[in-house]
């Protein structure tokens, strides 16, 4: 994945953080989408470790050792940021508080189910957060490379790997396209600019269905 | 990053209510019970509504405006004692009230707020308020399932809150109310004094924000009902 | 009851709240039995609207709308209290951090169960927290007149009443007597002064096993 | 009223864990993580214990010394994946480690806590986490059945208490604290600072003293453990 298209799938899944969201992003490329929130957009940011509003990443020097996110990473506070136990944090998830998630993906398939936590044989290392972020977030977007490094694809018509959530999944995120999960199957939205119809259905392993008129680009 | 400022119209907050909804009310006697929400609420007038609270509140206050409104068809609390008419309704058939051990009550609606759809305990088994009750075996012994307690709107009362949301509670007037915002579809919170986003400190919210929908300012001085009861 | 024998019974069960305890006392006589604690004892009070660390009564004119107790009474907070939500009061009740709790009895019966919420017939008000603390505190002991007001006993072999709690109960102190609930039935292990024991068995609903020796007084 | 001063000895504190103990320790990643009475306990020496603990630290940290030492047999958890140590031990078959949603973990232990048996939860549900848990059926629809976690003894960080025992946490070093403390059978904090009673607003306690039997001062100058994570 180019560094361009990187950026512009950051911004296209930053263009759905709608004023007024709390949002919990994963680890990895999820984390990198708030660069392109806008600064004055009111989202309050979750992270399950126990903290809604986090302010940013903690300037170097500037770290406070009681104030990290769920991977790890020195933050900040937000002017109306709360901290809160680990239980009352998932109650937010699992409560139906949280409007938003985005996650990284091992496969994602037509259907919804996500599988992002164990490759069997490799080493399982725990599930973390995942299973309920994934389950119980009001909206589920998923970021991902179109296909993986050997270019095989990860969008699927149903995950090989043990998966994290059933039908979760509400929308996919990649360097080639924007995809719906819908009951009838797996909606191509919007292609990534540069790229074509034809390039995204060979990159994916599900069939798409595709809008009558023009394709939107990002 | 910029938080919602969730403040607004009394009227406005409350006028979201319909007939046949299911509102939990915060407090414990006196202290915590959103008297101005619940004022409006009669002033509004929707009939029919299961009321969630652990009291009844006494003759005269809280929740007992809205029985004498003739709004409440169901009552989910702990107990009515201090209030008669309550009692008086309930024997008349006029309301429908379930009674439910008080921890029972708050633990119910910490479960919906957590998002979970019960959980099993031991409490009551050999008693009347057993009787009717899920059972499930586990490690060789029979327990209770308490469902899950869930309404469409909280009613709570903040002694502070910021813009956002975050709601911090004075002494024994916290009981149900963090529990409550957490566990409705919508929570509307009146707060005695409304502070801007970095007002509270954040390892001292009771409340986070995310569970709180719309906020709503108290006057500076408070309705009577909210004072010292002198009996 | 005469005042007498009602400051006898309160300051006894007293004796039996030690120091380093956490101890809720319930509505009604229990609660006076407070009065009867050393002022340098180390107690923590414990009321189930979310209070741990009663320091007393307010003084009339210095109460504070914000803080009363299970029973509706303007309290104080002593130093080292704290304030919690409904959820974590009856955790507490529940988890086993409750060392004792004084509740008071309609009816109370040899096998330790416990009557003190619904007469049928009269109005039911609902049970408030008094199951969780009857059947989860570590130790409960009854607060009772011996016999009711028209004289008949309410300690008794079986309860009539709809129960509390089964087999919670641990001591009994009445205006006549201190017993125990023990495996084979109820031990008389004390008599008030200038009760006898003729008096007591008279006055008790259920056999009474009394100690070889003599029976120590309060 | 006074109210009963827990202060301790760190070694008395610690030296009451015994074979085969059920320990639960608090922290997420570093924040909250007790180091302090995680170092004592490795230098007790009981051996064959369980630890709960959302995570295994990293490498030469925490429960990393534990681990290092030989002392766990068992690690339940929600991941482990900062901890090359912890994998390679569990792929050796050296501890059994369970694993645990995150979520489900905190609530696990929060059940415990509560005194309750269990809950009922739909998370998992067609996943491999599902399998082997009880079930039941709810309004029509199938849930798992989630045990209590209980322990033996919880080690928990502070950053302030009083003599007393409430404890107040700092920011993300909350976590699994106040949790851990609550379901133990007995509850070990150090705390950063230690007030006098009356030092912590009562309002702003979040581990009431009930819940905590030994408190454990921390030295001014903190072991360089408790620190930023230069990476």
């Amino acid at each position: 994945m180019s560094s361009t298209a990187k950026q512009r799938m950051l911004a296209r899944a930053a263009r759905d953080i709608t004023p007024g969201m709390t949002v919990n992003l994963g680890i990895g490329l999820p984390t990198q989408v708030m660069a392109h929130v806008g600064a004055d957009c009111p989202v309050c940011l979750h992270s399950e470790n126990g903290i809604a509003g986090v302010g940013g990443l903690a300037a170097p020097g500037h770290e406070d050792r009681n104030l990290i996110d769920a991977g790890g990473g020195y933050i900040t506070c937000a002017p109306g940021g709360s901290f809160f136990d680990s239980a009352v944090s998932f109650a937010l998830v699992r409560g139906g508080r949280l409007d938003l998630t985005l996650l990284g993906a091992f496969e994602v398939a037509a259907n919804g189910d996500l599988a992002n936590w164990i490759i069997p044989g490799k080493s399982a290392a725990g599930v973390g957060g995942a299973i309920e972020l994934a389950q119980k977030a009001r909206r589920v977007g998923v970021l991902t490379s179109h296909t993986d490094k050997h270019g095989n694809p990860k969008i699927l018509e149903r995950c090989t790997l043990p998966l994290t959530a059933v039908g979760c999944v509400n929308r996919i995120y990649t360097d080639m396209a924007v995809c719906d999960v819908q009951p009838d199957g797996l909606h191509l939205v919007e292609l990534a600019e540069g790229v074509t119809l034809a390039e995204v259905r060979a990159a994916t392993g599900a069939p798409l269905i595709v809008p009558a008129g023009p394709i939107p680009t990002f | 990053m910029p938080l919602l400022d969730k403040s607004t119209d009394l009227a406005e907050a409350i006028g979201r209510i319909g007939d046949g909804a299911r509102i939990m009310i915060g407090g414990f006697g006196v202290p915590g019970t959103p008297f101005t929400l619940i004022a409006e609420l009669v002033r509004h007038g929707p009939k029919n509504l299961t009321i969630i609270k652990n009291d009844a509140n006494e003759p005269g206050m809280g929740v007992d405006w809205l029985l004498g409104a003739g709004m409440v068809s169901r009552l989910i609390t702990s107990h009515v004692g201090l209030n008669g008419n309550a009692v008086r309704m309930m024997n008349a058939g006029e309301i429908e009230v379930e009674f439910v051990a008080q921890g029972i009550l708050a633990e119910r609606i910490r479960t919906a707020g957590a998002g979970l759809k019960g959980f099993v305990s031991d409490i009551g088994i050999g008693t009347l308020l057993a009787e009717g009750k899920q059972r499930v075996e586990m490690d060789g012994a029979t327990y209770l399932i308490e469902p899950a307690l869930e309404a469409d709107f909280a009613l709570v009362h903040a002694a502070r809150a910021d813009t956002f949301g975050n709601l911090a509670y004075a002494a024994t007037a916290r009981n149900f109310n963090p529990l409550m915002a957490m566990a409705a579809n919508c929570t509307i919170a009146e707060a005695e004094v409304i502070v801007g986003t970095g007002g509270i400190d954040p390892d001292m919210v009771h409340t986070p924000a995310p569970f709180v929908d719309h906020l709503v300012a108290l006057p500076e001085k408070l309705m009577e009902v909210y004072g010292v009861v002198h009996r």
